[in-house]
């Protein structure tokens, strides 16, 4: 993790904190919605942000702000950097030694690239989601105590059961589990394995949930299971989802980002590039640039 | 479309001569059965070397069996307490060695190229430095263990002894050791590292809960290899000084004393011994012959239980 | 945990303790791994020290004769890198056309559960000890093949070595061969079958030249495991301690590994007399280098291996 | 462990160095020794018979084996120290000198072998190569005209030491010469290797213990003239002293340290009985004394 | 190759010519387009097509039938058989040892299960395009000859020249490679490289193309390119595309296959099932099964 270039030092942030407000009014001005959140709602502020992997810049000066219990979808063809971005949001980039992130991440107004914070501890807050299920080979409650353990939340045992049959409970897969908590976890579906990683990122008490088209190895009906469990923990989580699918950011998401992967001029590479964001029924019906337009119409990608 | 365009007959017959199997593919045949030759014979060697060993070794190994495995060494084949015991025990002290130092150092070292070494050019040298110790020929760790264990360090380890010759065998399948655990350590999927990672896992959390358990058979497997191929090897230990000759003490298996001892035999020297021996007195080959089929016994099933856990555990991991 | 609003930098800094932890746990694994540098390290020390001593004391003369007779003065180095020259052409010879062509067969040809079962087979037959096969060399391969095919003598010699390496390092260079093949990656015999290829086709002009550096690769390590093989060429080499200068492969003479051994073997060994001691490390040196050289050379073209997919 | 056997229940050490010559046999004596008196451990070295008169005449061992009769200045070198020993022959070491037996050649004089294989005769590649040193030497034989195939056991073993100690020492001192043979010949420790060599070349020329002749096809013995006139190599000759290249194989042993030790005691009771001797060299293919000889030794050993 | 069961003998060979017509006045009926194809121009008929990995089916019971000089797209979720339908077009399947066919493909009326057909024969009319580009490591211009050459189409040099030229033209990189024939085909860009496999299919000059998402490790400019370019080479080739990227399928084909993945209560697995077959105007506008309609309109997948 020491491989990152920590290129934003302390003294950058005290400027940090007018950031999200011009931003803001345009929204209002745009689509009339008068329920806006205001800056205090502000989960993260992203500024700037470039990431390369070795020489090749993946995302170019990408700006946008996340906003507390919404659903963030960002939707773009292959490649764009959807998952570049949203490993910045909980470090998770560190561990590629390649990888080399600039401009800045604030998580609730601290830089999370701040040399004196531990990407351990921002791990801790910002849970993460993958595209393909991946429960450790170990018992289906170890599997939820892992992190409880490792961090050391659970005090006695029974404090221990109680964070794995809740946790369990909100990813919506309690019941069909109760009965075989000291089964490997292998042994599931892959629809139940992605709720119980879910559930497993929910058991250390996250203040975000950062996802990666956690839907796309599942089947259609794994899928709608694990929409409206994110439709029913919103309310107490933040979530950030990087999605393929369309329809999916358009069912589920109260904003869009939309990127897209544009061959730079200079070093002949396509970079990404964040075209719109917006509120997700603007995005999709009535978009300002003409790409996002292209794309959610499906006239390209 | 100018060059003969192919779509042509569209008949059934017609077409299905067009799209006939051309009677023998004749060529492609002797090609499949030379290649199945190869195979064959290279497989016949191998057999026939096991066949050979056992044959000349079936009238020692069948007709004194406990009596081979308790001699000791002697100067004529027909002594009826020739046997590999003192063998026996110095290659045990030597196995010893090799899983107390090898072991740790080795797996150590793989973990931290695997999971700690920054990518710059020190940790490539070391990679690479590791990579060409695993080829440097066996008889030039005996050097090593000369120049060293029995002479510079001779107050310590006794000279000629069984401990020189542990600590250069612990050397030389350190880097084996260190390669395979690097590769099962390196087939740790990344996703379990960062399912751990992002529950706030700290790094030896997560190497301890995640990786090690994960690399465990791939581990245990290289350290199998490792030490099958340290108790076959038998260069290293003549240079370090196994005795040749008249071995005069015999010590039991966990006869602490026998480390340092400036007198120690072991299983592939002895063999070396008895064949060598087998010029003057044709009997020490049928000797010779049942100490390598003990020797292969240890050998062979090591190999198999390595190669079977890997198998398997890639099997069931897909 | 809902935190709202603002948080601090030092509630997301680590726990002291904690840190203070791992970088011990990170140091302790660096320092282990550093422990193969010092290995090399020591064995180049020990090895040019000895070997200095040689080249300064030794009549230079005594290094270019008729042979290798260390507890005389005569140190003929050549008869020495002949007679392991020979031994590894003749190991090549055996090895790489049965190898190989049982690697191709496995990669290729054989059936998924015959390849399950013959692989491991193979790997196993890899692990045989040199000893044994010494032992072979000297009791089997020389009275049945030697004799037999060659009419050359029953008993040890630079062919009965020879072959015993080769047979020796067939398992290393299959199963090298056939990780090579391996790893071109499926999607290349489905272009070639797509294009109307044959199986031999496919093999021949696809599948070969674009595992060509595993199979370079393969070759040179067995060539260097041959040169630094010791127990095969000791026991069925056919020379006890001495060897007069030949390039016969029917003679029985001293590879390099095997002047070694039969150094440090018999009562009175590797403390002799003279220079036998450092000649011990000067050959060393010399087998060091070559193999040094060679490896590299071959983990080159691994490393070619693994870039190209 | 193994070897324990029913002994008497002595206990202790004998320490035993010398000859690389006599080494087999009191290594061979010792294995048998240990089967019965599984208390005493027997430790056996051989770095060579004037090396082993140091340690022994430093009391450094309780038994010395010789090839030779212990000389003047090491009697000396003992009686500085303090230390009575007993001089007891225990085997005799024959040597056969061979070649193929379509060679005319029948009988060599040591002057012939000197010539041929001596450290003068380096890259002589035929027989008549070797004449002109030959008949300047004094041999009056006519080498046959061949090539010069040599087959013997190599420098590490005894019988090499015996051969260079028998014939070519005396020679090569009054020449200013090394004591050893030349360095370019079939050296191997196989003696069966070494047979089948001779039998290859019509002009073979070899030398193996006499007890690895036995029942050996297409070679044949030569004579040696060691200066008394041709004579072949027989288990009498040997033992009598007449073939030439023979020599008695002795042990000394310490004779404060046998009083001292019952284990040095019945270490050489055992060595001299029939249990001992009697089986260990023929075991290490030597030459057995003759029965009386035997007797004598066994004589000298319980007036010590 | 020879580890497929080859269950057609050619005694059902002589049944299979009246195939095709019953569906096609289906078709008239519900579409009412008249330039339908008539029987004559089907190339491929798939009739009870099941294909099975061990004892796993992966599909059941398909039935349908592909037409001359037009553009047929598979596509459905992931997981639904669409790259085992079509390697069953040229026997590739047969590669994979494990990989069982049953039922019958006809092709041009001639079952290619035959066991008197030669497989690779078979492969020589029928060319295929991976999803991953997979050029061979030589230069651009082995790769294009090593078709012709193998299959001893090109008797002179020049032949071989002029074929190289022209496949590469087809496959509208000639300008872009004419300078560099000599080098090696992996320096060659993403798109570069599959337009190269595109144009080594070619180069053989096949009857049919068969395409395995062609564009779904491409960038959208690259996809474009290549989605014109099989607009272009239609009138030479029939095409069957499978993609996973219904935009595409209804910018480019004449008719879709729709393929989902459905529990077999029997075996409690997924099997892939060809739920509906039509123009692909009527499958995107109109279609008659509701799982279909779901799909496309994209509230599942
Ligand atoms: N570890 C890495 N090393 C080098 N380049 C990388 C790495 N990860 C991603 N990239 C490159 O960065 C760019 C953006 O990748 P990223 O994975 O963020 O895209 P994405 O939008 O998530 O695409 P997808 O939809 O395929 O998941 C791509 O060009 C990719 O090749
Ligand atoms: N070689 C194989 N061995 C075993 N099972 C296989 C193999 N190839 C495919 N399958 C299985 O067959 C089923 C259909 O696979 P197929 O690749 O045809 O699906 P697909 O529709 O092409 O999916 P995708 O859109 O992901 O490419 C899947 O369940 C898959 O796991
Ligand atoms: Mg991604
Ligand atoms: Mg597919």
């Amino acid at each position: 993790m020491e491989a990152v270039t920590e290129t934003i030092g302390t003294d950058q942030m005290e400027q940090a904190e007018p950031q999200a407000a011009p931003r803001l009014n345009l929204d209002l001005d745009r689509t009339g919605q008068a329920n806006e959140p205001d800056a205090a709602d502000a989960v993260f502020e992203v500024k700037d942000l470039n990431v390369y992997y070795g020489d090749f810049r993946a995302v170019q000066d990408a700006s946008f702000t996340v906003y507390e219990h919404e659903i963030t979808a960002m939707i773009g063809p292959s490649g764009c950097g959807k998952t570049t971005v949203l490993r910045c949001f909980n470090r998770m980039n560190d561990l590629i030694p390649i990888a080399r992130v600039e401009g800045r991440v604030d998580f609730r107004n601290v830089s999370i690239y701040d040399p004196r914070v531990d990407p351990v501890e921002v791990r801790r807050r910002i849970g993460m989601v993958f595209q393909k299920p991946n429960p450790f080979p170990k018992s289906i409650y170890d599997n939820i105590a892992f992190g409880p353990r490792v961090t050391g939340m659970a005090k006695k045992k029974g404090d221990l059961d109680e964070i794995v049959e809740r946790s369990l409970g909100r990813a919506a897969l309690w019941d069909e589990v109760k009965d075989r908590l000291k089964d490997s976890a292998l042994g599931l579906s892959g629809g139940q394995q992605q709720r119980l990683c879910i559930a497993r990122a929910i058991a250390v008490d996250p203040d975000v949930l950062l996802m990666d088209e956690p839907c796309s190895a599942l089947d259609p009906i794994a899928t709608t299971r694990i929409e409206d469990l994110m439709q029913e923990i919103k309310d107490d989580y933040t979530i950030v989802i990087v999605t393929h699918n369309m329809q999916q950011a358009a069912r589920i998401s109260n904003r869009t980002a939309f990127f897209t992967a544009q061959l730079d001029s200079t070093s002949d590479q396509r970079c990404g590039l964040l075209v719109e964001y917006d509120r997700t029924e603007t995005i999709f019906s009535n978009p300002s640039d003409e790409r996002t337009e292209n794309y959610v119409t499906g006239r390209f990608g | 479309m100018a060059v003969g365009r192919l779509v042509g007959p569209r008949t059934s017959k017609l077409m299905v001569q067009a799209m006939e199997r051309r009677a023998w593919d004749i060529r492609g045949r002797v090609f499949q059965a030379t290649l199945l030759l190869t195979l064959a014979i290279s497989l016949f060697i191998l057999g026939v070397l096991i066949v050979d060993v056992v044959v000349d070794a079936w009238g020692v190994l069948t007709g004194r069996p406990g009596g081979f495995l308790n001699g000791t060494m002697r100067s004529v084949s027909h002594d009826h307490k020739l046997g590999v015991h003192q063998a026996l025990v110095g290659t045990f002290w030597i196995a010893v060695f090799v899983a107390v130092l090898a072991f740790p150092f080795g797996i150590g070292a793989a973990i931290w190229l695997e999971e700690y070494a920054p990518n710059n050019r020190f940790t490539r040298f070391i990679e690479l430095n590791i990579r060409n110790l695993a080829g440097v020929p066996s008889v030039v760790y005996g050097l090593l263990g000369l120049f060293y264990f029995v002479n510079t360090l001779g107050n310590l380890t006794g000279g000629k002894s069984i401990a020189s010759a542990g600590i250069t065998l612990a050397i030389l399948v350190l880097p084996i050791v260190i390669i395979t655990a690097q590769e099962a350590i390196r087939a740790v999927p990344q996703g379990l590292k960062e399912g751990a990672y992002g529950v706030g896992a700290t790094k030896w959390t997560m190497i301890r809960s995640q990786v090690l358990p994960y690399a465990a058979p791939g581990i245990l497997t290289g350290t199998l290899l490792s030490m099958s191929r340290g108790i076959g090897e038998a260069a290293p230990i003549l240079l370090v000084g196994a005795v040749t000759g008249r071995l005069g003490t015999d010590p039991a298996f966990l006869d602490f004393s026998a480390i340092n001892a400036e007198a120690f035999m072991a299983m592939p020297v002895i063999i070396v011994e008895w064949v060598q021996n087998s010029g003057r007195d044709p009997g020490f080959a049928e000797a010779a012959a049942a100490a390598i089929v003990v020797l292969l016994v240890f050998v062979i099933l090591m190999n198999a239980a390595a190669i079977f856990l890997r198998n398997h555990f890639e099997k069931k991991r897909g | 945990m809902t935190v709202t609003g603002r948080l601090t930098v030092e509630s997301l800094t680590a726990d002291p303790r904690q840190a203070r932890k791992e970088q011990v746990i990170r140091y302790s694994l660096g320092v282990t791994a550093l422990v193969s540098i010092l290995i090399s390290v020591l064995i180049i020390w020990s090895l040019f020290s000895e070997a200095w001593t040689f080249m300064v004391e030794v009549n230079w003369g005594s290094v270019w004769d008729i042979g290798w007779f260390p507890r005389r003065g005569i140190y003929d180095i050549k008869t020495l890198i002949v007679a392991s020259f020979i031994v590894t052409g003749i190991a090549m010879i055996v090895a790489t056309p049965l190898g190989l062509g049982a690697a191709i067969f496995l990669s290729e040809y054989a059936r998924p559960g015959v390849r399950r079962t013959l692989k491991p087979i193979l790997e196993i037959l890899a692990g045989i000890p040199s000893v044994v096969l010494g032992f072979f060399a000297l009791e089997w391969i020389a009275p049945n093949v030697v004799k037999t095919l060659f009419n050359g003598p029953a008993a040890g010699s630079l062919l009965a070595s020879g072959i015993g390496v080769g047979v020796l390092i067939i398992p290393l260079v299959a199963s090298i061969s056939e990780d090579a093949m391996n790893a071109v990656p499926m999607s290349l015999r489905e272009a070639s079958s797509g294009l109307g290829a044959r199986k031999m086709t496919t093999t021949v002009r696809v599948v070969i030249p674009a595992a060509i550096s595993g199979l370079v690769a393969s070759f040179i390590l067995a060539v260097s495991r041959a040169l630094g093989e010791t127990m095969v060429v000791f026991l069925a080499g056919g020379a006890s301690q001495t060897a007069t200068y030949t390039d016969s492969a029917l003679d029985g003479s001293l590879p390099m590994t095997a002047a070694m051994a039969s150094l440090a073997r018999g009562t009175d060994n590797v403390v002799g007399e003279g220079l036998t001691f450092q000649s011990l490390f000067f050959v060393g040196l010399v087998l060091f280098v070559m193999t040094f050289g060679l490896n590299i050379v071959a983990n080159r073209f691994v490393q070619r291996v693994r870039e190209q997919y | 462990g193994s070897g324990r056997g029913v002994g008497s229940g002595i206990t202790g050490r004998v320490t035993i160095s010398g000859s690389s010559t006599v080494e087999p046999i009191s290594v061979r004596v010792a294995e048998l020794f240990e089967d019965v008196e599984s208390g005493v451990a027997v430790t056996v070295d051989g770095p060579g018979t004037g090396d082993g008169f140091k340690l022994f005449c430093a009391g450094e061992t309780d038994i010395s084996d010789a090839s030779r009769p212990i000389k003047d200045k090491e009697i000396g070198e003992c009686a500085e120290a303090g230390i009575e020993f007993v001089e007891l022959r225990v085997a005799i070491d024959g040597i056969a000198v061979m070649t193929n037996e379509n060679n005319p050649v029948d009988c060599v004089s040591f002057a012939d072998i000197y010539a041929l294989v001596g450290p003068e005769s380096t890259g002589f590649k035929r027989w008549t190569d070797a004449q002109a040193l030959a008949s300047e030497l004094g041999s009056s034989s006519t080498l046959p005209d061949g090539s010069l195939d040599i087959y013997g056991p190599g420098e590490e073993s005894g019988t090499f030491d015996s051969f260079v100690e028998i014939v070519l020492e005396h020679t090569a001192e009054e020449r200013g010469q090394d004591a050893t043979t030349r360095p370019d010949y079939n050296a191997n420790a196989d003696d069966n290797v070494i047979i089948q060599g001779l039998q290859s070349s019509d002009s073979s020329l070899g030398w193996v213990g006499y007890a690895f002749t036995a029942n050996v096809q297409g070679v044949k013995l030569l004579e040696v003239d060691g200066g008394d006139g041709c004579k072949a190599a027989s288990p009498g000759a040997i033992a009598t002293g007449e073939y030439p290249v023979a020599r008695s194989l002795y042990i000394y042993v310490n004779k404060a340290k046998a009083e001292a030790s019952p284990a040095v005691t019945s270490f050489v009771d055992f060595y001299l009985s029939d249990g001992g001797l009697g089986a260990a060299v023929s075991d290490v293919k030597y030459v057995n004394l003759t029965e009386e000889d035997r007797m004598a030794s066994r004589a000298e050993w319980s007036a010590r």
